[in-house]
């Protein structure tokens, strides 16, 4: 039915669509019968959704191992105009069908998670009719996002693109009606349109790269591109430069890299498995995924790549810097996405595109993991909180005292939840040791692989990113201090409760991912296994050996931090009420990493305030007082209006009249002492006509 | 009497045999006179179905005039003036937008029209007859009248069953559109006189008139067009029309009236003056790129949602001027899929307005928020036509901006239309006005439907969309989606016009450069 | 006296005869049945109706020694005389009595009126063209007044008399300066004098000009004009509809006569002028419009506007190949323009109550809710006057839109183009009144007045979805001039 | 013997007095009497010109030109009679409740 015919495609290929049907078919079971599923029906639907597109991403693997070289599955002609000619193909290789695996996979998991999750945090913000909405737009994600993966061509991926940003706005406004701790807000839809918007802008140097690139290499079909680039490189280097500038922008606003990355904190707004999905494991990576799709575009140019390397590069360390100073443990790790976004941006950029996907791999695993556990802590808090409430009590009294300062999110009310939350607490220890890269956990692996890369070929980066490594292990350290250790700050830090098993057992399997994840690719000869499997479609790959300095700075670094921060954090461990120690030494440098270094400040003041002043400008003094009604209202109908009353009165009664008094004045002069005389309208009348005989006569015999 | 047996004379005028019916009517019956001119407009989406797609008569492929009904009419020294009918892909997607985008407007007047419901049902099949008069005709004094009835009308609509300030609105809009219209009658006269015919075929085949007569031409058709479509800064009667217009005028105001402007660039502009157009297109390219800037970010200071949409139009409107002056396959043909969409997306944001207005009677979007918790499908569906109008890939909006874009860009190409005068920067601008969109269409959807309950959500008991209502919309929403996903029919409908249209054009841009 | 003679002036003579006749009888009918003068009246009309069309086939046939002639020409407008003078009838019969001033001159007075503009269609030599001026005056003075002793009508009866005869003073003159130019008066013994050389150009000139002040004063042009608003508002409504159309038809009559006959030579001299005194009679009359609040000023000042459209056919006299057209055009707007002005004043005369109540314009408002038939009918007529479809005033506008191109008076296009622009603005405004207010407007229903408001309303759009006939007759109509 | 141009300045003299008194006298007799003199300052022309063409249609003219002057004063004098009777005067300058 739906399979391809014109492309009898070997093994499984054929299957491709479905990983974007799958999902689909799911969103519209659960948006027209959700109400009528139970929770249970339509998590339990959306969830084999994914699920259903993880079987076939697997069934696209084992087909590419048989056949690695991929294929092409053509589903129908999309848009057909002369030579733009744009088919909803989908592209089967190493590098998408990793893609798919990671979000399919990674997507079922936190599917499974967010029926417990939700099932809570419904109930938490007293709205349990909401429960099949989240699941219509987790499903109509996995599908864009499917569709982001798989295209054949830069347009579908740009459908998958915005796609993903649609679901992201819906997800991150899914409490549209409140904010974070639960008050009736425009928070959270502020922070659903600014991550809407933020990415727009992204997606405006994405078509701007599109245009550039078809109107030069006549396509947009990725074979077609890459065959005709590096011709165009010869000819117009500056039209390749430009091409990917403009696509770097796109990949900046939908990878929060600088300068478009500030979407990224406030979508923390969303429930937690949306940030631990969307806004970490997957659609972030987006922009990594394009960079590798164009490697044959942006390896043609050293200045792409140096540009792209050193904003991934800054990002990275810009972003652990404000990791620092924030508070709320999903801000701490949203800044630790960008950061890490920035390592993967910064590799790719170089070149370095197995390390920035194996980053991006083993990324997705211990991310989610840290979100996910990140929500369970919540969650713990939140029962915990409920718990104290309920204890303390019949005083309402305390119980609003409690719903208006309690943020569940909030280190500064956690500590000690190492007893309460055990579970939680070692998948978080194993997600943050993948983090902070320590070895033998994934983030060692893929960290020291771009850091090696950088060393060679672009030390500027490798400093960068030393810093940021440094920083990431000491934000870790300080997070897991704060949450887990010493004493609980706040009584809903005591009395939490450790989550369900629908939240665990997702957590265990991302911890032993996190865990094990790095072996797909030992750095050693003769291994380097997911490197030779997107060998198939990145073209042959340069391995560089194993560098032991590289690797042993990197880990010394590491460790250094977690002690410092051991040293700040845990050894005099935080009160309820004290002020972060890093504090005083640091200074205003502290303020700044507070207060994200004020760029959304300056962005407010840079960019939305004089839009919306220049916006007013326009509406009210440009188009409405000045064009609409003076223009139109004055000048054109009082003129008019005027015009018509002047000639009605001054001119036809006045003027002529006037001309007739003035004449007849002068007959009168002339006619020698005639009886004096009083004009009448008669009269006036019979001079105008004697004046139209005089202009006739005058015109007729002088001419 | 053989000339009103033709296909497109059917099309054309089916609609007065409702009109007929209705006469016969009396006032009272009011469900009688909504159900004659709901059928009698399904009826006529009907035969224009037939005409274009069952009776074989009309061959898509075909890239000429076809349906040809060609009559003399007035033919006295000098004068030739006929009754000439005819359709191809210029124009068959905007008949059938027409005719398919009547039975809904009617459909949406069923309980928000009260008073004078046969006056109203009247009007709105008369201007049915005159708007796709104005798509069929092939002869510029026939084209007038049609282009002209449609005014008295629309006029009507908006003057008797608009707002409170209807009157000021009907009259702007009436002198606006004649103003302009009039001069178009001047040159249409001018090429009446010098070329002995007033078809437009055979005008065209002519095509004599040396280059600065023709930018003359072309400036007088363009005063009428630009008022109509309307291009910026000629938009100031838009957002009056549009706020007082009841919900069906808006519709149609929107969906069909303001094409009309954009066809005319088509139908005449372009293939009458060749060279002219090769000259203006800059000009217009430029003052398009204006209005998509300025449409965008004027419709989002709006507190007004129906003024919000109406500034939208000024935008999207001037997405497809600038796709048709791209002169190249990808804009024009962008162009015209945008005047559908903006049809479909602009008509089904109007219809929504509408409904919620019904109930609130309030356009205002400060007391509004909320919403979406209280009316799910009415949120949803305006999701779901915002982020069409704002042009998100996989619906409709997507596919006519991006071939524009597309265009556009190209068109700033070393031998496009633009280069020269400012190349890839109207393209790039644009492309701005994608963001914009985002903006004032995400500040929209929050203001009514997300954050806490505003004063309205709080204090009205709000109903969900109702199965009429929803019927209304759903033929909208079915083409939103069948654009977007899968826009190849309505392109090789157009693309075989559009090769034919730009034929003359590569050689004029060659000679230029 | 010969045959021919005697069949030129066959119609003219059954008219007079019939409203001498009809004078007489009036005597003897009893005040309260004065319905039967109107109605014989009509029917002398329609027989001369008939006469006049059973005729109609005969080609140029001149008669009393060249100083009357009938001719496809004046069988066009003799028609268009009649109809007038049967709509006239048809308008009054109810209001006269309704006012009170159904008195049994009026309609023999009306068919004299008539005579003279017939004359004045059929006229070749100036003495008869002065005779009918006359002669369609003097009735319309006495009927302009005949709501005495209303103050305003005798206002505008006198008016309207000493302004008229001060302008026929010009004409005579003018008729003098001609005839001492060329020794003749006969306008084919004028032309032939010019062409041989006999004529003292200058005089000629002069004297055209002299005449064309006459004629000017007749249909209302600038600066010819400012009798009309005065006298179209002071006299009875019924009046005022007849004179609108019948006097301004005649004047057009005798002006295309008599310059399309006796002075193409002087054409290179005063198309120019023609196409000034259109422009400022556009220009004007539609301006000042906009600013009336009385329903028959604001009228009034819109048939001074419609007569310098009309005057756009003159504009490409001198251009042989463009003038046939134009002059064709500027009769199938004189139709048009009878058409919608009379059923515009019809309306007016349906709203007209005693005490000049219901003249204001808001006086219309509702009126579209209320009598919807009418207020249709209404809106009709303003769509003609402003020149939209589906009425003649389109097609009759771009007729005359067309001359003026034709003969390369863009700028007169434009001009006429632009007020017509204007003109939408104050026709509008009854349109919106009409239907898009509230309002109690009350209406007197008289079934004749509806037959010819209705019948007019039907004719002004039927024809201008079928125009080609009725141009066609133009055309042929106006062959003979040239 | 006088020369014709002197019976044709003489006409013209006469009618610029004649449109002079409409202009300028008040009375609406007075008014009429000068539109007559414009009339005979024609008649005077058409016989002056009658003479210079030696024919005579020119004095026929004239003829007609009276009868018409005479039914003119029938019409005219009725209706200022109408008006004396009603406002006991006849001054023009307050026939002016038209205008605007």
């Amino acid at each position: 039915m739906l399979l391809n015919e014109a492309n009898p495609a070997t093994g499984f290929f054929g299957l491709v669509p479905w990983i974007v049907f799958a999902p689909v078919i799911g969103l519209l079971i659960n948006a027209f019968f959700g109400k009528r599923l139970g929770e249970t029906g339509v998590g339990l639907v959306a969830s084999l959704a994914a699920g259903a597109a993880f079987l076939v991403s697997v069934l696209q693997a084992v087909s590419l191992a048989q056949h690695p070289e991929g294929a092409i599955v053509k589903l129908g002609e999309w848009i057909h105009i002369g030579q733009l000619a744009l088919d909803w193909a989908f592209r089967v290789d190493t590098l998408s069908v990793t893609m798919m695996l990671v979000v399919s996979g990674v997507g079922t998991l936190i599917h499974i998670y967010a029926i417990g999750y939700m099932r809570e945090d419904v109930r938490f913000k007293n709205d349990p009719a909401r429960f099949p909405r989240f699941f219509v737009f987790l499903n109509l994600f996995i599908a864009a996002m499917m569709i982001l993966v798989s295209g054949d061509n830069y347009l579908m991926l740009f459908v998958g693109w915005e796609g993903v940003g649609l679901a992201s706005f819906l997800l991150i406004g899914f409490w549209y009606d409140m904010d974070t701790l639960g008050r009736p807000s425009w928070a959270n839809s502020n922070a659903a349109k600014k991550a809407f918007i933020t990415n727009r802008v992204g997606d405006f140097g994405f078509l701007i790269a599109g245009f550039l690139m078809f109107w030069y290499l006549g396509s947009f079909q990725f074979d077609a591109v890459f065959a005709g680039a590096p011709g165009l490189a010869k000819l117009h280097p500056e039209i390749i430069l430009l091409m990917t500038v403009f696509m770097l922008i796109g990949v900046a606003g939908k990878s929060a890299q600088i300068p478009l990355y500030v979407w990224l904190p406030d979508a923390m707004a969303g429930p937690t498995p949306v940030s631990a999905l969307i806004h970490a494991a997957t659609m972030v990576t987006a922009g990594v995924y394009l960079i590798a799709r164009s490697a044959p575009i942006f390896g043609l140019l050293h200045d792409s790549q140096y540009i792209v390397a050193t904003v991934g590069a800054v990002t990275a360390l810009f972003a652990a810097t404000i990791a620092v100073g924030q508070y709320d443990i999903k801000k701490v790790l949203a800044y630790s996405t960008i950061s890490q976004l920035g390592f993967m941006v910064a590799a790719v950029g170089m070149g370095a595109y197995v390390a920035g996907m194996f980053h991006l791999v083993t990324h997705a695993f211990f991310k989610a993991l840290l979100f996910l556990g990140a929500g369970s802590v919540i969650l713990g808090l939140e029962r915990g909180h409920h718990h104290a409430a309920h204890h303390h009590g019949h005083g309402s009294h305390a119980e609003n005292h409690h719903e208006e300062t309690f943020d569940p999110g909030d280190m500064r009310n956690m500590g000690g939840l190492r007893k309460t939350m055990p579970v939680t607490f070692w998948v978080y220890m194993v997600g943050t040791l993948a983090l902070g890269g320590i070895f033998p956990f994934a983030g060692f692996w893929s960290k020291d692989e771009i850091l090696l890369d950088a060393s060679l070929h672009f030390p500027h980066v490798y400093w960068i990113l030393s810093a940021a490594a440094f920083l990431t292990a000491f934000y870790m350290g300080r997070q897991v201090w704060m949450v887990f250790f010493g004493k609980a700050r706040h009584e809903a830090a005591e009395h939490a409760e450790e989550s369900p098993l629908v939240i665990t057992i997702p957590l265990i399997i991302l911890a032993a991912l996190s865990a094990l994840g790095g072996f797909i690719n030992l750095p050693f000869k003769g291994f380097h296994q997911f490197g030779h499997w997107l060998e198939h479609t990145l073209g042959a790959i340069e391995f560089p050996p194993f560098s032991l300095a590289v690797a042993g700075v990197s880990t010394l670094l590491a460790l250094g931090a977690i002690a410092l921060s051991w040293l700040l954090y845990q050894r005099k461990p935080l009160e309820h009420g004290q002020a972060d120690p890093l504090a005083k030494p640091l200074g205003l440098l502290f303020v700044g990493m507070e207060n994200k270094w004020f760029i959304d400040e300056a962005y407010q003041f840079l960019f939305v305030q004089p839009y919306h002043a220049l916006a007013g400008f326009l509406a009210q003094k440009v188009d409405w007082d000045f064009w609409h009604e003076w223009f139109h209202d004055s000048v054109l109908v009082q003129g008019f209006v005027g015009l018509a009353r002047f000639l009605a009165n001054p001119v036809d009664l006045g003027l002529i009249d006037r001309v007739s008094y003035w004449l007849s004045d002068a007959i009168r002069a002339s006619a020698e002492g005639l009886r004096k005389l009083q004009t009448g309208f008669v009269r006036s009348y019979a001079l105008s006509v004697v004046l139209g005989v005089a202009a006739i006569l005058g015109y007729l015999l002088l001419k | 009497m053989n000339f009103l047996l033709e296909p497109l004379s059917i099309v054309t005028f089916s609609p007065l045999l409702g009109v007929l019916v209705l006469l016969f009517l009396k006032s009272e019956q009011k469900a009688a006179l909504r159900w004659t001119a709901l059928v009698t407009s399904l009826i006529t989406f009907l035969i224009s179905l037939w005409a274009f797609f069952f009776s074989g008569l009309y061959n898509p492929a075909n890239g000429g005039l076809q349906l040809v009904a060609k009559y003399n009419w007035i033919n006295v020294a000098g004068w030739d003036i006929r009754y000439y009918l005819a359709a191809d892909g210029l124009s068959i997607l905007l008949i059938l937008l027409t005719t398919f985008l009547t039975p809904i407007a009617i459909l949406s007047t069923w309980t928000a029209v009260e008073e004078r419901v046969k006056d109203f049902m009247l009007f709105f099949l008369l201007l049915e007859v005159g708007m796709i008069g104005v798509f069929v005709a092939q002869d510029l004094f026939l084209f007038y009248i049609f282009w002209e009835f449609t005014l008295i009308p629309m006029y009507f609509l908006i003057g008797i069953w608009g707002g409170p300030n209807r009157l000021y609105a009907a009259v702007k809009f009436f002198l606006y559109t004649m103003a302009g219209s009039i001069l178009m009658l001047l040159a249409i006269l001018w090429l009446g006189i010098n070329g002995g015919t007033f078809s437009v075929p055979d005008l065209v085949a002519q095509g004599n008139i040396p280059a600065d007569t023709q930018l003359w031409l072309f400036i007088a058709f363009a005063a009428a067009f630009a008022i109509k479509v309307p291009m910026w800064p000629l938009h100031s009667w838009l957002p009056d029309a549009h706020v007082e217009a009841p919900t069906a005028g808006s519709v149609i105001l929107a969906g069909v009236l303001l094409k009309m402007g954009t066809y005319g660039f088509l139908r005449f502009n372009l293939p009458l003056f060749p060279e002219a157009s090769v000259q203006a297109a800059p000009v217009i390219g430029w003052l398009a790129v204006i209005g998509i800037l300025y449409g965008a970010a004027v419709s989002f200071y709006q507190k007004d949602v129906k003024k919000l949409v109406a500034y939208s139009s000024v935008s999207h409107l001037g997405f497809v001027m600038l796709g048709m002056f791209a002169l190249n396959a990808q804009g024009v043909a962008g162009a015209i899929l945008q005047m559908v969409n903006h049809g479909l997306s602009t008509g089904a944001l109007f219809l929504l307005v509408g409904m919620i207005y019904e109930q609130t009677h309030t356009r205002d979007l400060p007391v509004y928020g909320g919403l979406w918790k209280i009316t799910p499908i009415f949120g949803t569906l305006t999701l779901i036509v915002g982020l069409s109008s704002m042009g998100l890939p996989g619906l409709n909006g997507f596919v006519g901006e991006f071939t524009i874009l597309l265009g556009a860009f190209g068109a700033g190409m070393k031998d496009g239309v633009f280069a020269g005068a400012g190349g890839f920067w109207l393209a790039g601008l644009a492309a701005v006005g994608v963001i914009l969109a985002a903006i004032y269409i995400l500040y929209m959807f929050q203001k009514m439907f997300l954050g806490p309950a505003g004063e309205i959500t709080k204090h009205h008991d709000l109903k969900d969309l109702n199965w009429r209502e929803i019927l209304t919309l759903l033929p909208l929403l079915v083409f939103i989606f069948w654009i977007g996903l899968y826009p190849k029919p309505f392109f090789d409908l157009m693309m075989p016009a559009i090769e034919n249209l730009l034929m003359p054009f590569q050689a004029i841009l060659m000679a230029a450069h | 006296m010969t045959q021919t003679d005697f069949s030129t002036i066959l119609p003219v003579t059954i008219l007079t005869a019939w409203a001498s006749l009809l004078l007489l009888a009036d005597l003897f009918l009893p005040r309260e049945q004065k319905g039967w003068t109107a109605l014989l009246a009509a029917l002398g009309l329609a027989l001369t109706m008939g006469i006049t069309l059973a005729q109609s086939g005969q080609e140029f046939a001149p008669g009393f020694g060249g100083m009357i002639v009938r001719d496809g020409f004046s069988t066009f407008l003799n028609v268009l005389f009649l109809l007038i003078g049967l709509l006239g009838i048809a308008v009054s019969h109810g209001y006269n009595h309704r006012m009170g001033i159904e008195r049994g001159e009026y309609y023999p007075l009306m068919l004299f009126s008539v005579v003279g503009m017939m004359l004045m269609a059929q006229a070749t030599d100036l003495i008869v063209v002065f005779l009918a001026l006359e002669l369609l005056s003097f009735p319309l003075y006495v009927m302009a007044a005949f709501a005495y002793p209303k103050p305003q009508s005798e206002e505008a009866g006198l008016k309207y008399f000493l302004l008229g005869a001060f302008s026929s003073g010009f004409v005579v003159y003018g008729i003098a300066l001609a005839f001492g130019a060329t020794g003749s008066t006969d306008l084919a013994y004028i032309l032939a004098a010019v062409s041989t050389g006999a004529a003292s150009l200058p005089l000629l000139t002069a004297g055209a000009g002299l005449i064309l002040v006459g004629f000017g004063f007749k249909v209302a042009a600038v600066p010819f004009h400012m009798w009309t608003p005065d006298v179209y508002q002071g006299a009875p409504t019924s009046v005022t509809a007849f004179m609108a159309a019948g006097a301004k038809a005649a004047g057009f009559a005798a002006l295309l006569r008599v310059f399309g006959m006796a002075f193409p030579a002087l054409a290179a001299d005063l198309a120019p002028l023609m196409a000034i005194l259109a422009a400022l009679t556009m220009i004007l009359g539609n301006l000042v419009a906009v600013a009336q609040t009385d329903m028959k000023r604001m009228l009034a000042y819109s048939s001074i506007a419609q007569a310098g459209y009309i005057l756009m056919a003159f504009a490409p006299f001198d251009n042989e190949a463009a003038r046939t057209m134009a002059v064709a055009g500027g009769l199938f707007y004189l139709v048009a323009y009878t058409l919608a002005s009379f059923g515009s004043w019809g309306v007016v005369i349906a709203l007209e109550r005693a005490e000049d109540k219901g003249l204001q314009i808001t006086d219309y408002n509702g009126l579209g809710r209320k009598y919807p038939l009418l207020g249709a009918a209404m809106a009709v007529f303003m769509l003609s006057l402003i020149g939209l479809p589906p009425t003649l005033g389109l097609i009759g506008k771009i007729y005359l839109f067309r001359a003026a191109l034709e003969g390369g008076l863009v700028w007169l296009a434009i001009v006429g183009a632009l007020t017509s622009i204007v003109s939408a603005f104050y026709y509008l405004r009854v349109v919106v009144n009409m239907f898009m207010r509230e309002g109690q407007p009350q209406v007197e229903r008289e079934w004749w007045l509806e037959f010819a408001i209705g019948a007019v309303a039907i004719g002004t759009i039927i024809v201008s979805l079928w125009p080609f006939p009725l141009f066609d007759w133009a055309q042929q109509a106006v062959m003979v001039l040239f | 013997m006088v020369p014709v141009s002197y019976y044709l300045i003489l006409s013209a003299i006469l009618f610029s007095l004649g449109a002079l008194g409409v202009l300028m006298r008040r009375n609406a007799l007075v008014i009429f009497m000068s539109i007559e003199l414009m009339l005979n300052a024609a008649n005077l022309a058409f016989v002056a010109f009658t003479r210079v063409h030696e024919t005579f249609s020119g004095q026929i003219f004239v003829f007609f030109v009276m009868a018409v002057a005479a039914a003119e004063v029938a019409v005219g004098l009725a209706l200022i009679v109408t008006i004396y009777r009603s406002r006991q005067s006849v001054d023009i300058d307050q026939l002016s409740s038209l205008k605007g």
